[in-house]
């Protein structure tokens, strides 16, 4: 095909046409998400998980809970340990061994938007004041990467925090070592729903959810997350092309939007969770 | 283990909670199969089987486990079926990542890679197809494709993959107390036609993954997404 | 030449060591064999120490290694592995300018010790390693790492370098022995 | 594994000679090399040995450490292998090359070593969930001669059956328990080897297989099957080994011949190691100027 060709030996003109006509390859305006597809609690063997797909973006996230003495100078806080792992199955860019530059990005983003956004406060996660405390290990990992990665992450990590039981834990006294009640669960009490909304920076357009070849293609990156009282809990603009503030405030405007639409789909989801 | 500064640190050393649950209260769980994907070629033939985090029941699998021998039982298993001479300075890299352990991880995994090279278009002199075994405690007998609470529970434990139209054992992998060379060999038996049942399975999927696929080039409709419950489409 | 040919050098060869401990051979268990920081000096100094004494100009463009591995050690690691890497290398029949004879010497209560063993070495206390050509009594290396008085370090050097000599002919006594049997055996 | 490149002619040469049951150096299809057994060759270990088997050369040291026991198993000591290539065999394995191999290696020997029977963990266990003994088995690869695994695998036991581990008493007090260390060096504990499982490699060229495969040998057999077998017959390990696949029934005939060959190979290490033990201190040390 004449397109197959053109595009691939100028993918910048190529996508310029489709730009000028306010549209993109795969048919989405300027503003527009791809289908977010969100599937809960399919990992048994975790505590909490969850599987968004943002159109062929996959991100699987498992949360396993453990016990841990909590850190000497908070001792009434427990962890969250936040992990995205980039495995070589989900696209030839990385390469196999120990996690690479974007990996440990993102896993360091996810980390701050934790402590910034209190999805989870630390005190809730205490047992016993000083001698025992829950350990989140919240491992995110790309099945299929398609661009886009922090939102499906933020996604991710939000709807398997909803679905995370813990058992109940009760100090025997007399050894003094904790005991866990399988069949007694309870939910772990999300405070805040953060939401993440990324875009790239085209000549001088905003366009919003990048797939892997617009990634490549732009200029600079934007991700901007909001909560649901519409507060902003992180701006993350690594460096790239500058970006004007009256666009920023738009960004931010669509960011909120696209609260509302993931805030919809995940309450539809517990519900249909709690239903069955 | 040298400090790994590359992940975000948590607690030295933390512990399962089912080791504390009091013996005697233990649940038994569902065990749907893991899951492996499909694989991007690169250059010098790479195998890599991961298990994820949050795959395994009890604690959370430290990332340095004993993650080379599953990908070398990966390899072992795999080599003989793939025809690598007719692609000489292309590399095959065949990474599976497995998701939940519900018992017989490796056969899984080895069924899926087969599969995944099928599809991927890659030379192979036949499919891999696996199967698990693993023996009740004190000389029991030897179960088919055991799930994870019969594997824990084992006292020995054998993953067989044969090349079913020649007939080849392509890969073998067995421990534990087997007892004397007969029982394994009657283990060994019960595996391969275990596999010979497998592969028109296999066959089948192929297929309908062909067929997929053959529908899909005729006419590019927009593909609708797969939607399995609880799901919601925004 | 093995690995990169960057390393090559044009008019010599490239001397490569590596020394490495069996993980049992110290009283507590060690963790790594090598590539810790103390087997990465050690390398360095047996590679200094064989690039002074070997005649590298004669092999341009090439590269000699010498691989030690210390299975048991009770004090004087480093003197060990140079006796033993120079019968190696005039067993390989490499020309070199002479035998690198070395030895430790200490210094306990005013009085040099030649060749400390292990209790000697961790009792702390002034400690030196020589590496020496005996025929030219040329120092190859020198290591102190202790407080010293200055006219005490003659002594010792003094101590050091005779026990080295000491060393020099046992070591040359065994390579003609070993001579004779090889040209006997070849005579017949 | 330290690889000899061949020429097609001698992979033809070899494999007519398996074919008549006659090898290169004349040794049958089911017969080892001569093996050369002496323990006790390190001076600060529990247990030491080193074997020779052809060209082969393995160093076993067996370091028997305090430590606390693992979790899921409170009232057991526990075993760590860890195999070190040294530069010394080939310049391939130098830095970090031999890791690869060792750690196949390590994790070969984990798993014919996980199962109740080949050594009573119990023994090990000082008291339950705080001390136990930790046997650091540590495996130092001297030379590559082929047939690594089978002489390894006998190193270990060699060296297990030399371990002595110091007998300890646990004193009750009232401020906690106290370990004392029994006073006569001499009075320690010595482990039952009886089940120790040995690894008998068998390696197929054309239609048959051998036992024992030397450097070319192995460069001509494309697949091996590795089973380890204990004294009493029965097996413990079952590995298929290399780039090619096996008919199902050539590996129940393995698997016959792989217990022969292995109780056989079991009765002749323990005569050598029992005559060794009755010599006690008068035997005269080889070492490694023998």
């Amino acid at each position: 095909m004449a397109a197959g060709g053109f595009r691939t030996v100028e993918p910048l003109e190529y996508y310029r046409r489709f730009l000028k006509e306010n549209c993109r390859p795969d048919g989405r305006e300027l503003g527009e998400f791809r289908t977010t597809t969100v599937n809960v609690g399919s990992i048994t063997t975790a505590d909490g998980s969850a599987l968004v797909k943002l159109g062929n973006m996959t991100v699987i996230c498992g949360i396993k809970a453990e016990f841990a003495a909590p850190p000497v100078d908070s001792s009434n806080k427990g962890y969250i340990v936040p992990n995205v792992d980039l495995p070589p199955l989900c696209s030839s860019r990385f390469r196999p061994g120990p996690p690479g530059e974007e990996a440990q990005a993102a896993s360091q983003f996810m980390a701050d938007l934790i402590e910034n956004s209190q999805v989870v406060r630390k005190e809730d996660l205490c047992i016993v004041d000083g001698k025992l405390a829950w350990v989140l290990y919240c491992d995110i990992i790309c099945l299929d990467y398609d661009g886009n990665l922090l939102d499906a992450c933020v996604c991710a990590l939000l709807a398997a925090l909803k679905n995370v039981q813990l058992p109940a834990v009760r100090i025997n006294e007399e050894t003094g070592l904790a005991e866990v009640n399988l069949k007694e669960k309870t939910a772990l009490t999300v405070r805040k729903e953060p939401v993440a909304a990324s875009f790239v920076l085209f000549d001088s357009l905003v366009i919003v959810d990048p797939t892997a070849e617009e990634e490549d293609l732009a200029t600079g990156t934007v991700t901007i997350v909001t909560d649901e009282e519409g507060k902003l809990c992180s701006v993350h603009k690594p460096g790239g092309s500058a970006l004007m503030g009256a666009k920023l405030q738009d960004c931010i405007g669509r960011a909120k939007t696209r609260h509302k639409e993931v805030k919809k789909l995940l309450d539809t989801l517990i519900k249909s969770v709690e239903g069955t | 283990m040298p400090l790994d500064h590359r992940r975000v640190p948590g607690p030295e050393e933390s512990q399962a909670p089912l080791l504390f649950v009091p013996s005697g209260a233990k649940e038994s769980e569902p065990p749907p199969a893991g899951a492996a994907h499909r694989d991007p070629t690169a250059l010098q033939p790479l195998f890599e089987f991961r298990r994820a985090p949050f795959s395994g029941r009890g604690a959370r699998g430290r990332p340095s486990d004993r993650e080379p021998e599953l990908s070398l039982a990966l390899q072992e298993a795999l080599e003989p079926a793939v025809r690598l001479a007719r692609y000489p300075r292309a590399q095959v890299d065949v990474s599976a990542l497995l998701l939940q352990d519900g018992g017989s991880a490796l056969a899984a995994a080895l069924c899926a890679a087969g599969l995944a090279l099928a599809d991927a278009g890659i030379e192979l002199y036949d499919l891999v197809v696996a199967c698990a075994l693993c023996r009740a405690p004190s000389e029991g007998e030897w179960l088919l494709q055991p799930s994870e609470p019969e594997e824990r529970a084992a006292a020995a434990r054998l993953t067989v993959a044969l090349l079913p139209s020649l007939n080849q054992v392509s890969g073998l992998l067995g421990s534990g107390e087997g007892g004397p060379p007969d029982s394994w060999a009657q283990a060994v038996r019960l595996g391969l036609d275990g596999c010979q049942r497998l592969y028109p399975l296999l066959r089948q999927s192929l297929l309908r993954a062909v067929k997929r696929r053959t529908a899909d080039t005729q006419e590019p409709s927009e593909r609708e997404e797969a939607v399995e419950p609880p799901v919601v489409t925004a | 030449m093995r690995g990169s040919r960057s390393k090559a050098l044009h008019d010599q060869a490239l001397v490569n060591c590596q020394y490495s401990m069996a993980t049992f051979s110290t009283g507590d268990r060690k963790r790594r064999p090598h590539g810790d920081r103390q087997s990465s000096e050690m390398t360095l100094h047996l590679k200094q120490t064989f690039e002074a004494a070997i005649l590298t100009q004669l092999y341009p463009r090439s590269q000699i290694d010498i691989y030690v591995q210390i299975l048991q050690a009770d004090g004087g690691n480093y003197c060990a592995s140079v006796n033993a890497a120079t019968l190696a290398v005039i067993d390989a029949g490499i020309p070199m300018r002479d035998y690198v004879c070395a030895c430790s010497a200490g210094f306990i209560e005013e009085t040099p010790l030649a060749d400390l063993n292990y209790v000697e070495e961790v009792t702390g206390g002034p400690q030196l390693a020589l590496a020496l050509l005996p025929k030219s009594d040329q120092i190859a290396l020198l290591e102190m790492n202790a407080r010293l008085h200055e006219d005490h370090l003659e002594r010792i050097i003094e101590a050091a370098s005779k026990a080295c000599k000491d060393v020099y002919a046992v070591l040359d006594q065994v390579v003609r022995e070993h001579l004779q049997e090889v040209t006997a055996l070849l005579g017949k | 594994m330290a690889s000899v490149v061949l020429s097609e002619a001698e992979k033809v040469y070899i494999m007519h000679g398996v074919q008549e049951d006659l090898r290169v150096d004349g040794r049958g299809c089911e017969d080892y090399r001569c093996i050369e057994v002496e323990t006790d060759v390190v001076s600060n270990t529990s247990g030491s040995a080193r074997v020779k088997l052809g060209h082969t050369d393995i160093l076993v040291g067996v370091k028997a450490e305090m430590g606390t026991p693992k979790l899921d198993r409170p009232n057991e000591g526990y075993l760590e292998f860890f195999v070190d290539c040294s530069a010394n065999a080939t310049p391939e394995f130098e830095g970090r090359g031999g890791e690869e191999l060792g750690t196949e290696i390590a994790n070969t020997l984990y798993r014919i070593f996980n199962n109740e029977s080949s050594i009573d963990l119990k023994l090990l266990c000082i008291n339950p969930r705080e001390n136990c003994w930790v046997l650091y088995v540590d495996v130092l690869l001297l030379e590559c001669g082929g047939n690594l695994f089978d002489a390894i695998s006998v190193a270990v036991k060699a060296a297990l059956f030399n371990t002595r581990i110091p007998k300890v008493r646990v004193l009750e007090e009232e401020g906690g328990r106290e370990i004392e260390l029994s006073d006569d060096p001499f009075d320690c504990i010595r482990l039952n080897v009886d089940n120790v499982p040995c690894i008998v490699t068998l390696s197929k060229i054309g239609y048959r297989h051998i036992v024992d495969a030397t450097l070319q040998e192995e460069a001509c057999s494309l697949a091996s099957l590795l089973i380890s077998v204990t004294s009493r017959g029965t097996l413990t390990c079952m590995k298929k080994v290399g780039r090619g696949s096996l008919d199902p029934e050539s590996i129940f005939e393995m698997m016959e011949t792989g217990k022969r060959v292995g109780k056989l190979l079991h009765s002749s290490l323990q005569t050598v190691l029992d005559e060794e033990e009755k010599l006690g201190s008068a035997r005269k040390k080889v070492g490694f100027l023998g």
